[in-house]
């Protein structure tokens, strides 16, 4: 997909220098979130800190921003979307305010889920994202609903929804799939392979070829591709997306990428070989597109100034975060339910 | 009109009047298998009154998403028992999205989940779950007892802007009564189903009739029993509840659901702490519903056993320990 | 596998025989409790009438007996069976005692289940079958895990596990064949394909080219066959048996039949069209096993007399059914738990 | 010994003294996340401590598979938020089985199903729903409070024949104290955990602590409070409950669930039932669990709170109405 006239490479250039903002914009968010997550949470031998300013299980997408920036590039703000317990990327790549996500991983009124979601639940329903989710394959039948409610409604919007390589062998998979194919529905499946499932590779746990050979199986297109390659990512899901608003019916992306970090921000992933780490490292999706900028002809500087921006945006997001007040006790009882409302007892 | 049509009417009518309002599940093109979707496919069409594969997680979490994008979906599990299948869907997606989110979306969704002892069809077919979902907050929880009822309490349920878990019965599809429309009835409103002064029975669902029958019995044994159908069983209607028990200083309520942790339970504990009023449970034994007659029938409570229960209770005669 | 030498042909005949043999005692076995259940349940438009014999839903498998027979002449005594709501056929052919059965038909004391399951829980676990299941797809993954326990135990036994066509868009079916290929466990995943899921054409609700092709797209190998034709499936399921027994890891078999009945006996099935149901009748595998038979030379007195032994046998079952007592009210109680038993308030 | 260590020892213990346990779920041969399986694997091999993939439904249903064919499975669930992915399988198939096929097989397996809020984690990590599975025939529920109570019931539970929902708290795992082998907690036994005689206080799991921590309060304030923790929740200890509620006159009960249909329902229906005494629950809102702090506390009980409705409680001072 390399261009080869100058003005080609110059316009390309431009286009990944916009991929590359995104997703300097969430490793900044990840970097500053696990900051603030030191202590968050007991579990793996850590200890839960009280004065932790990020509470709970936080689970960093450090180093696979190439799904969430190439894919979430070519939808609207009027598509959908929906995402993992790993989702800070996907939803910032989807339009979301950084403030308003910081907020809410602080605990804020501000937040975009006025405190009550925290991480794993963030979401902002305002640009078509609509929720992270606690529970491993749960946004798949979600997103199909969503597919399907647009095809009902007549609306032009499609959906992307994320999920893990953990996720395809849970039961969701096949039914939302299957469900998804009969009805001919608008959905993008992306299936964020970062090879790990908490603790355990995720790989003995998988029959078969996995995900893309499961998808066909059951009738979808497939296609795998090379989850650290923004560029990658965002032409396999262009084609993908343009087959969807074609009337082209559900398609699926494996994008192959690796977790950086541990499962939760508290843990050290003692269960796997740093080597491996390394060696990913090597093939950090930041890296090879500032590489890959540098080839286009894009001027170190530019490069290093959308870094600083993004290290600005979130030290003000995180700065306001800070400011913010908490909930009043009395919005615990608020957007219950309607009929029995305030019938907490 | 029958329970299973009353029920059809009331979808229907919420069809003309709202586009946004679906139906999907399996087997509802075909009229569903008790009826209660006959005719609604031809009327509305197969994108509307959708047949799903047999994927019940899904059915649900799909209609989680199609209440946030602007439908009303309704939706067909067949029986409680099988939404076992779907409780993920029910509990942390639909129940918990409009708080969990800070109300960014609603989830405008009715379950259809019937509850009771379906003769004949043993323990995997056989359940009444109504404490389950009143224990879930985010879920109201409905139980109509009359085809009227299911008419007036199936279209406040679509009306309603939050996810309804709704239980009709297994074996009231049949029932025949009359249903005036347009109705009245509200969520939350439990209605007197017969005014009594000695005690005062709560109930809902079939067990209704049952009861009905029993207070019939006990009124010609000189016995006045103010026999309440809850209707809706969270939010439950504890100001007529404790109005009539302050009045009759008499709670009973009975319920076919197993009585250990039934809502029963709820109702009770509530009467003892707010009134501090002798309180009685009829409920379920805590066993499988059995296929054999003797043993179904060892789960189920009949008129004549009620009226029994009734009586020592009014006597002060219960089981309640010599050490009290 | 037709065979050519009168030797081999009369070696083939008597196999034949004996698969037959079994196809008729379901068919007799289906018939009697088809007749015994006018009324038996609420459901189709059909009232329920307090005097049926046999109540509640009862699933008939007329029609498709010869799954049952050819996959279990494979078994052994002690292999395992896991069936669905549609178990009569696969019970009897596991080795029950028809009596037993009819008995839990009937809801007496002295049925397989003590008359606490009846039809939909038929079960006989003395000859290692688990029980048919109320749920679809349930029986799944309760085949693996008794396949997995095989494993563990070092037992030789393997597993067959039967479900629908409807049943491979639930999750358990993904889950289940997953799990039985990532630990190379001994379960033969049969489908049972008679093209109705209740009232609702099952090709509609399957996105793909259906089971056997899932399950390949999970990496297990699987064959397809026509289901109706006892030898074929017999053949197909000896070939998967014996991969199975010597070490080859979970096996699938697509079987493809037709569901002659309505779904469960009170349902006239007035939705599909009454003229598929006869060419289905065509090749009804009793027909087909009987024409074979003779072409074989096999005497049709011999053929006949296998019919009228397996009338004889179920009309001796159903005279025991009647004459037996129900359970007393007492054992309602019994066989809940043991810590909390009698507990039951 | 630490309330997760206590749980690890309890299962080696048991699968060196006997073959047929084995221990299967997610994450369990890293240890499982809580350190609940450290060092298992190791010992007794993956195919006896086996890792699993993402399907809960099939952890659980392989699990039941397991238990009918000879094996005696501790089943991992992480939490029991993610067994709602699971619960045909516990409450169709794990819990029915012995009954539905009339005795021919026994299901001894122990799904470990972690309740209560997870500071910081929200409304998908937080539920607490022992009342659930005390409503379902053919379970037994334990909810251990104490790295002692760890140990003893966990090896009490793997020794039971039928399926046990066994329910440690998620904020527990830390906990420290003294564990004694062997143990002789035996399944359905309560224990007093501090004698009174001014009013019976019944609680478990997590709020034990917070029970102890406010009766210490009480009784510097000249109110004699009896705790007790129930410790299994089906079958409850009725005996020990009842012979002291008789005695105190006063039963209040406690716990984090959700006070709507909660286990707290049964306990004061049946006090009120059996002894007509006062009875009174505290209980946890029916709101989900929000993440920020005080969203979170709102959903909590605090010792302090406890305190304050003990004290309104034994001067009759309560929310019961004027009416009564
Ligand atoms: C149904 C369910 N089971 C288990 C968990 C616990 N859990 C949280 S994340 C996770 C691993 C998910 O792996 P994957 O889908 O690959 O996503 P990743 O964490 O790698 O982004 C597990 C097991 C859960 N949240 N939900
Ligand atoms: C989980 C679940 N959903 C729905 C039902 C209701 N139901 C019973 S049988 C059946 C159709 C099953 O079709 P298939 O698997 O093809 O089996 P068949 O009846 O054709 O033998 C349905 C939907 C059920 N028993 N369980
Ligand atoms: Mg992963
Ligand atoms: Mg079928």
């Amino acid at each position: 997909m390399q261009a080869s006239t100058p003005a080609a490479n110059a316009s390309h250039g431009e286009h990944l220098l916009s991929l590359y903002r995104t997703m300097a914009r969430i490793r900044a968010f990840e970097n500053a979130a696990e900051e603030a997550s030191r202590g968050s949470v007991a579990a793996f031998g850590a200890t839960s800190d009280a004065a932790a300013l990020v509470r709970g299980p936080l689970h960093l997408s450090t180093g696979q921003e190439a799904v969430a920036a190439g894919v979430c590039a070519n939808l609207a703000r009027s598509d959908y979307l929906t995402s993992t317990h790993r989702g800070h990327g996907h939803t910032l790549a989807k339009g979301a305010d950084t403030t308003a996500m910081m907020c809410e991983l602080f605990g804020r009124a501000a937040g975009s889920n006025k405190g009550k979601g925290g991480s794993m639940h963030i979401a902002d329903f305002g640009v078509g994202m609509l929720g992270a989710n606690g529970v491993v394959a749960a946004g798949i039948p979600i997103a199909v609903g969503a597919a399907h409610s647009a095809k009902i409604r007549g609306s032009r919007a499609i959906v992307a929804c994320f999920f893990g390589d953990g996720a395809i062998n849970r039961g969701p998979f096949l039914e939302g799939l299957n469900w998804a194919k009969i009805f001919e529905l608008p959905v993008l499946f992306v299936c964020e392979d970062n090879r790990y499932s908490a603790t355990t590779a995720t790989d003995a746990m998988t029959a078969g070829e996995g995900a893309a050979a499961r998808a066909r199986g059951i009738g979808l297109p497939a296609e795998t591709v090379d989850g650290n390659d923004v560029l990658a990512v965002d032409a396999a899901a262009r084609e993908l997306v343009a087959r969807i608003r074609a009337g082209g019916g559900p398609q699926f992306l494996h994008a192959l990428t690796y977790r950086v970090k541990g499962h939760v921000s508290v843990d050290a992933a003692a269960y796997r070989d740093q080597g491996e780490v390394e060696q990913a490292l090597e093939s950090d999706p930041l890296k090879l597109a500032g590489q890959r900028l540098a080839a286009l002809g894009i001027a170190a500087g530019r490069i290093a100034a959308a870094d600083a921006e993004a290290r600005a945006e979130i030290e003000a997001a995180v700065a306001a975060a800070h400011a913010a007040r908490p909930p009043e006790p009395a919005e615990a009882y608020a957007d219950i339910q309607d009929t029995g409302a305030g019938q907490w007892r | 009109m029958n329970y299973a049509q009353a029920a059809c009417q009331a979808l229907a009518e919420a069809m003309r009047a709202d586009a946004r309002v679906v139906a999907l599940g399996e087997d509802v093109g075909t009229g569903g298998v008790f009826g209660q979707y006959r005719g609604l496919q031809q009327e509305f069409g197969a994108a509307r009154v959708i047949d799903t594969p047999i994927s019940e997680a899904t059915i649900m979490g799909a209609a989680v998403g199609m209440a946030l994008t602007g439908l009303r979906p309704v939706v067909e599990m067949r029986v409680v028992d099988f939404a076992l299948c779907a409780i993920d869907e029910i509990v942390n997606q639909a129940a918990k999205n409009r708080y969990m989110f800070g109300g960014q979306g609603r989830v405008p969704l009715v379950a259809r989940l019937p509850i009771g002892i379906w003769s004949g069809s043993a323990a995997q077919h056989s359940q009444s779950l109504e404490a389950w979902f009143a224990h879930i907050p985010g879920l109201v929880v409905v139980a109509p007892a009359t085809p009227q009822d299911n008419y007036s309490l199936l279209t406040a349920a679509i009306a309603c802007g939050d996810p309804v878990v709704y239980m009709e019965h297994k074996e009231l599809w049949g029932m025949q009564g009359e249903v005036a429309a347009p109705s009245s009835a509200a969520l939350g409103q439990a209605r007197v189903a017969r005014a009594g002064s000695d005690m005062t029975l709560v109930t809902w669902s079939r067990m209704l009739h049952t009861a009905l029958a029993a207070a019939e019995q006990a009124a010609q044994q000189g016995l006045s029993v103010e026999v309440i159908d809850l209707r809706t069983i969270w939010p439950w209607d504890r100001e007529l509840v404790l109005e009539s028990a302050a009045r009759t200083r008499r709670l009973l309520v009975a319920h076919e659901s197993v009585q250990a942790a039934g809502f029963g339970a709820e109702i009770a504990a509530t009467a003892a702490e707010e009134l501090g009023i002798p309180v009685k449970r009829v409920g379920g034994a805590r066993i499988p519903v059995g296929y054999a007659r003797a043993l179904e029938d060892a789960a189920r409570i009949s008129a004549p056993q009620l009226l029994q229960e009734i009586k020592l209770f009014a006597n002060g005669a219960d089981r309640r320990r010599s050490m009290a």
